[in-house]
């Protein structure tokens, strides 16, 4: 078990290094001069090039990779071109916006979707279930940001029953920490319900129609028990891939639905970020979210290999 | 071993199946019809909408639907269906480059990768990994700025990660084909590279690639409405379904009809491709079952149902057995009884409905199927029709069911130790007491080394280890009947002959009893004191084993038995000419009778009713020319 | 590894099909799996030779590894003096008319989305280049070779059933007029009464066409039925080679008798008779990696079984891996000549 | 109605020097909510973050962070009314000749680091601006600066140009004096305030870009002036963001919008307008028809002008007292005719037949710079520019707007500005280095210009008008009208007028 989170923690290493060195030199494409940027029209071509300077741009495009590299083996992830605020803190009092944001929805599709699931896979057929499949296949194709600006319309704006905006950081109110972000996990939370509640419901009803339920059921076993002990357990492993592959996607919609409800978040790091040519920021914010990414995957593996036996032996 | 994988149902590929049930799903039909529209419409904007989606009109600002503006107007009087019609163009044919890009790449890939395997897909798997673990949407968000407004760039860069998705996909369909027997009988035909592919393996990754396409539709127009939302996506002021979301949450506060259109359209256009990818899906090979037919009321025969047992040694009474899949019965009318201390075989081909009699009795059959008329009483209380909760009440406890696979029968997430205490929790045992008997209960069924089998989970043992502990699992309730399905049949030889030794051992006590279901009559030979011979769901001979097998009366039992091959003897064996019928074409006479040599008209007039034929045992055979049969060696 | 003894079986030009040593594993480095441990039998032109063993015998490895579609890890096959041992199923060529295969599974052995005649014809079209015309005759005669009415041809496989869609198996294995067909267990997916109709095709092929087959099977009584010569394998390793009758009706060795011993007979007395005779053998829950792969279980056991591989000795018309049978011992059992090839 | 108009406002401060606090920059006033405690507190809407809280190095305009500098420095002088400008640190100044400013600073003031405030620490700060390096925008306003100690509560300001001025800009950012102790190392600035002001920066409760916290200094030498214990300055990232934000009660002052301010009132908010001195519209930056052939002809320019129907636009998107001008200052602007802003009417006919006459019949194709923000005022324009045979492109750039504007590359730009105080934005208008605009080198006009700065009272008055007229005949631009500016607040707040387009933290305080 823990050689396999090992193995696949040591596989994600050059994934990571890949997607870093793209998002630095992809950064290289953008046009335009970062100090005349953060100068102001007003500068002169010297101060801009003492700038320039002190940003390390003066070097060339290979040379700054290979320091922001070594810096990133030290930890450092560099300073913002714009406000020289070093790009660690930026991202960690971002950080845990997003993840507040990307784990509660997780939970939420998650625990939505498999109870779901569980109740239309026990009904196949019924009435109940198509309604479900086709509810489910409907929230699958509204986008986070309509669902976001109608949310605010109907509950911050008309009713006034949530705030419409901002963050409460949890350590400072729990209560309006979790108020803060109903929103906009119903927001994100939406559209992946669908696809995990069809997966838990296929995979719940095919562990309810395997052999091994059946055992249990010829032995007067009551149904609770098959369905929570056997059916779940055996069908854990497509719904957990669904839920990662789910929250990998839920990341990326942080960007809008942290712009629309104003969260201090990575999304809206990233957004200002690469609007502002802020190389440094940007590449924290990719690599970040690459991060996230891999341990997402990684924690999807182990956690199929905790729950089914069979898998961790390959 | 022998159990037969219907790959299709249907005579036509996989593709050509999702092309029908494309075509014959209404939602699906209205999902093609409304993607047709919204192309049409886009294409001949120009021509169909009521207005210039770029006409301003100052004076309508903001204004509600109306006769002239269908759909009212937005923030600048411009003509909000106009721009509807208008805005779906780019978003289309954006996603459209993409999911080209995504299949034109992930396609060869894909098929490289899967049939190949290797190098070429060690190194292709690599590279979708790379492509699962790119933040896709960070990307393409950068991508904006350094191409402002350049949605083709921005979409080739998304098919390109997305090929990921579709070269995986085609990957393991590829790899699921390659490990099919007609592309190693095509290989040894010597049939190119290039034919296998193009002939064997690409039609049948048409339909899943068709559905990832489909799919990716769908993403793809999401993506790029939500760049359009965030002002990445194109020129600000073309109309395009993103943008005008993005304008209506400027006017949210002021006018929030104006978030209607644009995301109804948006969405039903995502629903449509999802719809289509659905149809898809389900149709394909491993798809959802066929949804259960709503079944009538169960409606047991009456008079069977109230016939007393007249041997108190009977233990079960199956009598006028019905039971019925959605397309109509499959066991008609099956009657026996078990008693204690005995072993009944019920043998037959497969088709001839002993596997659903078998699973009907202790009321385990799937959700499809079900006991429509007959009665099953067991011990006294009748259990065709009763509650589920009735039943589970006698499940385990009375009657308990071993199945023919035992690998799957164990739950493959649970030790072996884990599944035996738990089943004898449910019974009452203590904690304490459930983990002792566990053990003994191990050593019952024959396992020299309990303490370590009991730690394995099922496929860290052999098969005949897993039915030794199935058996096991079904003794935890100390059932009085047990019922058997081919429990040997997945095992073999050598281990099926200790496993009928164990069954002999269980019934040997004298208060149990045994429904052995076989295919195999030397099974059936070995250990049952009586059989039932069943043919297309119906019980043709019954009597005392060596009587029904060393002088049958019925002249399927008497083909079988000679078409047998022996260990003594070769050369050509006497055949049963054609197969069994399946249930929708069971004639309304002897069912046999078409194959049988011995038919004669009478046969085919009418159903055949089983005749008594008893001679030293009770016997019955359902065969008008029964006496004729008369003893005769059955080899 | 013991030589092959020249006695045992006498190098002759006769020979199909030659297969010596081989050994297929599966694997790599601690995880290897091998199975296929040595094995080396031979096919005669026209006989029939049956491959005989239970579940993880490796009888169907040595199926594909002749066919091409699994690497052997060493040893030889010969097919008709050519080495085809390193030869994958794509690159043979010609040959591959010479050398067919009927698969087990009757439903995943035919492409469910091609009809009959498109399975039928794709062979004759590629090799033999035949006009459309010419493989549509073909194509008739086949189906009524297999004993399937002209209108199969247009028709697909789901439309058939089992026993049927094996005689379309047959069918195509017949297509390229070959010398040798690979049978892997061919019955064994069938019913009763199916498996006759095959088995009894299967030999009026045989008669009217002279093939040669390699027949796979578990059950020794259809290979009995059907074969010449029996090679009974136990965990990837050759047992006993002998005569069919000779082999189903006085077993040498421990596992072949415990084999013909468990299957069960449809005759109520023999069988009580057979059961009262039979000796369990007991699943060992390890598998031992030296000495006899049998040892485990046999209840002849000796130590030297679990130290030492048994040799080859040629007993009677038989050869058997038994230390029960000596290689000095041999001689005394031996009968006549050893001409095997039928 | 331009989500963005702080960075719009920010670029023209930079530009100009000048248009300092009109601009409406923060686009914010504080408000008050009703502290606990005895402690008020208050949180304020803001469109844009600060990028440090170096005074000198704010890049685009003192402006762009006047909420944010304001809470941690004092300011030599302060606005207290419209066009007031009333004491600071300086208590007094007297001008002995035109290019003299000679200021007398408040004994006894300290900064947060005990550091005394005193004449030499002005020089200090005077001094550090213009040799910033980098420098900041501000260099172009006081290069022309000499700063001298008197004595230490004295300082003297001479320049090159006359200094009337010179007490205004202090008041609207120009004057926030900075330690010089942190002066010393300048990018302690970037996250650390160290100023003398009412207020210093609680970093725990402070996200960079997002959120930024305020506690009061006990020992502040004029808190009667700021009622709050508590500030936050929260950052919103569009309009509706912050309209949704001061609706639902999470700001109590927040920048208005047109669109909203109907709803805004209804919700029970305070909709204040603010003084008409911001236009907006479309700069024609390439009038020598260096990249758009057509615009060097001023017939076409002129066509331009008279097909836009300014009431219409100015109707729908700039609030009910925005007033349509063609002019590049506003009603409250020294400069603005009423007559002159009329003179170009809808009149698309004449529109066609001068672009015909300039050789042009079938239109031209004219790029246009613009940010998602400006969308609505672009499109509007594009929509009748269009209805002539002008196909406008409009591209947006949001963050890098002014990185954009400045690059020449544009050919026509939406904008919007403030002329105040006028000399100084009609000097950069026709100055050559003046970013996006690249004026033909009319000498009409820069002799206009040379007099404008040169002069004061009537005759500069004069030089004025004249300028913005010939501006106006020249069509450098297609203004469209004025910005109606507003800021709504809660009710339990309110806001001294000062005469700008936003409520400065000294202007708010808790509603009767």
């Amino acid at each position: 078990m823990g050689s396999l989170a090992l193995r696949r923690a040591a596989g994600a290493v050059p994934l990571l290094l890949v997607v870093w060195t793209a998002a630095f030199f992809l950064q290289q494409l953008i046009h335009g001069d970062p100090a005349a940027y953060v100068l102001g029209n007003t500068s002169t071509a010297a101060q801009r090039d003492q700038l320039d300077a002190a940003f390390g741009l003066h070097r060339s495009p290979l040379d700054q990779y290979l320091s922001t590299c070594a810096n990133l083996l030290s930890g450092d992830l560099g300073r913002s071109w714009i406000t020289s605020e070093s790009v660690g803190r930026l991202l960690s009092t971002a950080l845990p916006v997003t993840l507040s944001l990307a784990l509660l929805s997780t939970l939420v599709t998650a625990a939505v979707g498999t109870a779901l699931g569980i109740w239309a896979a026990l009904r196949r057929g019924s009435r109940v279930d198509r309604i479900l499949q086709l509810a489910a296949g409907a929230v699958t194709a509204v986008p986070n940001y309509w669902i976001a600006v109608g949310l605010v319309y109907l509950f911050a704006i008309q009713y006034r029953v949530l705030p419409a905006t901002g963050y409460v950081q949890l350590n400072q109110s729990p209560g309006q920490w979790l108020q803060s972000l109903i929103l906009p996990v119903i927001a994100l939370s939406l559209a992946p319900i669908g696809p995990i509640f069809l997966q838990a419901r296929s995979a719940v009803a095919e562990a309810l129609d395997a052999d091994y339920v059946r055992t249990v059921r010829a032995l007067g076993i009551p149904r609770r028990r098959q369905v929570l002990k056997h059916g779940l357990r055996n069908a854990a492993a497509p719904i957990v891939t669904a839920v990662g592959f789910n929250t990998v996607g839920l990341l990326a919609g942080t960007v809008a639905v942290e712009q629309i409800f104003n969260l201090p978040g990575l999304g809206s790091q990233l957004l200002s970020g690469v609007l502002g040519h802020d190389v440094p920021v940007v590449q924290g914010v990719v690599l970040v979210f690459a991060v996230g990414v891999v341990i997402v995957n990684l924690a999807v593996d182990l956690l199929i290999g905790v729950l089914n036996p069979k898998a961790r032996r390959a | 071993m022998s159990t037969v994988v219907h790959h299709a149902d249907s005579p036509v590929g996989p593709a050509a199946r999702a092309g029908r049930a494309l075509a014959t799903s209404p939602l699906t039909l209205t999902a093609v019809a409304w993607l047709v529209l919204v192309v049409l419409t886009s294409v001949f904007a120009d021509q169909l909408a009521p207005f210039d989606p770029l006409t301003q009109n100052l004076t309508e600002l903001l204004k509600p639907p109306s006769a002239t503006h269908w759909l009212g107007t937005d923030s600048l009087g411009r003509d909000v269906l106009s721009r509807l019609m208008h805005g779906g163009d780019t978003l289309l044919w954006g996603a459209a480059e993409a999911t080209a890009i995504a299949v034109a790449l992930g396609l060869p890939a894909g098929l490289l990768s899967g049939y190949r395997g290797g190098i070429a897909d060690a190194v292709i798997s690599w590279l979708v990994d790379l492509t699962f673990a790119v933040p896709a949407f960070v990307v393409l968000v950068a991508l904006a700025v350094i191409y402002p407004q350049n949605t083709a760039v921005m979409m080739a860069v998304l098919g390109v990660l997305g090929a990921g998705a579709a070269t995986r996909l085609v990957r393991n369909s590829t790899r699921t084909v390659r490990d099919e027997l007609f592309i190693d009988a095509a290989r040894v035909s010597g049939l190119p590279l290039r034919t296998i592919l193009f002939r064997h393996v690409l039609p049948t990754v048409v339909a899943p690639v068709i559905m990832l396409a489909a799919t990716s539709m769908a993403i793809c127009v999401i993506v790029l409405s939500s760049l359009s939302f965030l002002g990445l996506g194109g020129s600000p002021e073309a109309p395009s379904w993103g943008q005008m979301i993005y304008e209506a949450s400027q006017n949210i506060t002021v006018d929030s009809w104006l978030l209607v259109p644009p995301g109804a359209v948006l969405i039903l256009t995502v629903i449509a491709f999802n719809l289509i990818a659905n149809t898809v899906r389900d149709a394909l090979p491993g798809g959802p079952t066929p949804r259960p037919v709503r079944h009538r009321r169960t409606v047991l025969a009456e008079t069977a149902a109230q016939r007393p047992d007249a041997d108190p040694q009977t233990l079960l009474g199956v009598h006028g057995l019905v039971v019925e899949f959605p397309s109509g019965p499959v066991v008609d009318g099956v009657t026996f009884a078990v008693r204690k201390g005995e072993i009944l075989g019920l043998v037959g081909e497969s088709g001839s409905g002993k596997t659903v009699t078998a699973l009907a009795i202790p009321g385990l059959l799937p959700i499809d199927e079900r006991i429509t008329a007959g009665s099953v009483r067991f011990a006294g209380e009748e259990l065709a029709g009763t509650t589920e909760r009735r039943l589970s009440r006698v499940r385990g406890r009375g009657v308990a069911y071993i199945a023919q696979e035992p690998m799957a029968a164990l739950d493959p997430c649970y030790t072996v130790g884990n599944q035996l205490r738990a089943a004898l929790r449910h019974f009452g045992a203590t904690r304490r007491a459930a983990a002792a008997r566990t053990g003994d209960l191990l050593r019952e069924v024959g396992i020299s080394d309990p303490d370590r089998v009991m730690r394995c989970r099922p496929h860290q043992i052999s098969g005949g280890i897993a039915q030794r502990v199935a058996i096991a699992l079904a003794l935890t309730g100390d059932p009085a009947l047990l019922i058997a399905d081919e429990p040997t049949t997945a095992l073999d030889v050598t281990v099926q002959a200790a496993i009928l030794d164990l069954f002999r051992n269980v019934v040997a006590t004298g208060e149990r009893a045994l429904v052995l279901v076989s295919h195999d009559i030397g099974v059936v030979a070995d250990v049952c004191d009586r059989v039932a011979v069943m043919y297309a769901g119906q019980i043709v001979e019954q009597g005392e084993t060596d009587s029904v097998l060393g002088a049958p009366r019925h002249p399927y039992t008497r083909a079988l038995l000679r078409s047998m091959p022996s260990l003594d003897t070769a050369g050509r064996l006497p055949v049963i000419p054609g197969s069994v019928p399946a249930p929708d074409a069971w004639p309304e006479g002897c069912r046999f009778a078409a194959r049988c040599a011995l038919a004669t008209d009478a046969c085919k007039k009418g159903p055949i009713p089983l005749m008594d034929v008893s001679g030293p045992s009770p016997r019955t055979t359902r065969c008008v020319r029964g006496h004729d049969l008369a003893p005769e060696p059955g080899r | 590894m013991t030589p092959t003894p020249e006695e045992v079986q006498p190098r002759t030009d006769a020979w199909l099909l030659e297969i010596d040593h081989l050994r297929v594993s599966y694997g790599r480095r601690r995880r290897t799996h091998t199975a296929v441990d040595d094995v080396t039998l031979n096919v005669g032109a026209g006989e029939a030779v049956g491959l005989v063993g239970e579940s993880g015998s490796g009888k169907s490895t040595i199926g594909r590894a002749v066919l091409g579609l699994t690497a052997s890890s060493s040893g030889r096959i010969r097919f008709e003096d050519t080495d085809i041992t390193s030869v994958p199923a794509e690159r043979r060529g010609a040959l591959t008319a010479d050398l067919q295969v009927v698969f087990q599974d009757p439903y995943g052995s035919l492409n469910p989305a091609r009809t009959i005649s498109q399975t039928l014809t794709e062979p004759l079209l590629t090799h033999r280049a035949m006009t459309a015309e010419q493989a549509r005759a073909r194509v008739q005669g086949l189906l009524d070779q297999v004993g399937l009415p002209a209108d199969a041809a247009n028709r697909y496989p789901a439309a058939f059933s089992g026993g049927q869609r094996q005689r379309i198996a047959i069918a195509r294995a017949l297509a390229s007029n070959p010398k040798l067909v690979i049978c892997d267990e061919p019955v064994s997916a069938l019913d009763l009464s199916t498996q006759a109709q095959i088995l009894n095709l299967l030999a009026d092929l045989r008669a009217d066409l002279g093939l040669a087959y390699l027949f796979i099977g578990h059950n020794l009584a259809v290979v009995r039925n059907l074969c010449d010569r029996v090679v009974v394998l136990y965990r990837g390793q050759v047992m006993e080679t002998g005569p069919a009758a000779q082999v189903t009706g006085h077993p040498l060795h421990p596992y072949t008798a415990a084999l013909v011993a468990a299957a069960p007979v449809a005759d109520v007395a023999a069988q009580r008779e057979r059961r009262l005779a039979r000796v369990t053998v007991t699943e060992p829950l390890t598998v031992a990696h030296s000495g006899c792969p049998f040892a485990g279980r046999c209840p002849h056991v000796e130590d030297i079984c679990r130290q030492q591989r048994p040799a080859r000795v040629k007993v009677g018309e038989s050869v058997v891996a038994c230390h029960l049978f000596p290689s000095g011992k041999g001689d005394s059992h031996t009968s006549g000549s050893v001409d095997e090839k039928v | 109605m331009f989500a963005k108009r702080a960075a719009l406002c920010a670029a023209i401060a930079a530009l100009t020097a000048t248009a300092v606090a009109a601009c409406g920059g923060p686009s914010s006033t504080p408000t008050s909510t009703s502290g606990s405690g005895g402690t008020r507190a208050i949180a304020i809407g803001l469109q844009f973050a600060t990028i440090n809280f170096n005074p000198w190095l704010v890049p685009n305009g003192p402006n762009y962070s006047l909420n944010y500098t304001s809470a941690v420095y004092d300011s030599l002088t302060t606005l207290t009314g419209p066009d007031k400008v009333g004491p600071g640190i300086a208590t007094s100044w007297t001008e002995p000749n035109p290019t003299t400013l000679e200021m007398t600073l408040r004994p006894g003031i300290a900064f947060a680091d005990g550091t005394p405030l005193d004449a030499a620490a002005v020089k200090a700060n005077f001094d550090y601006a213009r040799t910033a390096s980098p420098a900041g925008s501000l260099v172009t306003y006081i290069k022309n600066l000499t700063t001298t100690v008197v004595n230490a509560t004295t300082v003297r300001f001479t320049s090159t140009v006359p200094v009337t001025d010179l007490p205004f800009d202090f008041a609207t950012g120009a004057g926030f004096i900075v330690s010089p102790k942190a002066l010393a190392h300048p990018s302690s600035l970037n996250d650390q305030p160290d100023g003398s002001g009412p207020y210093t920066l609680d970093a725990s409760g402070t996200t960079s870009g997002q959120q930024y916290t305020f506690t009061r200094r006990a020992t502040y030498w004029n808190k009667a002036a700021f009622p709050y214990g508590k500030v936050t300055l929260r950052v919103y990232s569009s309009q509706q963001a912050l309209d949704s934000a001061v609706r639902s009660g999470q700001v109590q002052v927040a920048q208005g919008a047109a669109q909203t301010n109907a709803a805004d009132k209804a919700a029970g908010l305070t909709v204040v307008p603010a003084p008409q001195i911001t236009t907006a519209g479309i700069w024609i930056n390439d009038e020598a028809g260096a990249a758009v052939k057509p615009l060097g002809d001023v017939r076409v320019r002129q066509a331009l002008n008279y097909a836009v129907d300014r009431k219409a636009i100015a109707a729908l998107g700039f609030g009910a007292d925005g007033t349509a001008t063609s002019l590049v200052v506003g009603p409250d602007s020294p400069g603005y005719r009423a007559n002159a802003a009329a003179s170009y009417p809808y009149d698309p006919a004449k529109a066609k037949a001068l672009l015909a006459q300039a050789g042009y019949p079938d239109g031209f194709t004219l790029p246009m710079l613009s940010t998602q923000s400006g969308d609505l005022l672009a499109q509007a324009v594009a929509g009748y520019l269009r209805a002539i045979g002008v196909t406008v492109q409009i591209s947006d750039h949001n963050t890098d707007f002014v990185q954009q504007a400045t690059s020449g590359r544009w050919a026509s730009m939406v904008f919007e500005w403030s002329m105040d105080p006028a000399a100084q934005s009609i000097a950069s208008l026709v100055s050559a280095n003046f970013g996006p605009h690249t004026p033909q080198q009319d000498a009409q006009i820069q002799a206009l210009a040379a007099q404008v700065l040169g002069t004061t009272g009537t005759a500069q008055s004069t030089a004025i008008d004249q300028a913005v007229a010939t501006i106006n005949q020249q069509a450098w631009f297609v203004m469209v009208g004025t910005v109606g500016l507003t800021y709504s607040t809660a009710n339990t707040v309110s806001c001294t007028d000062l005469g700008l387009a936003t409520c400065l933290l000294s202007s708010l305080h808790p509603a009767k």
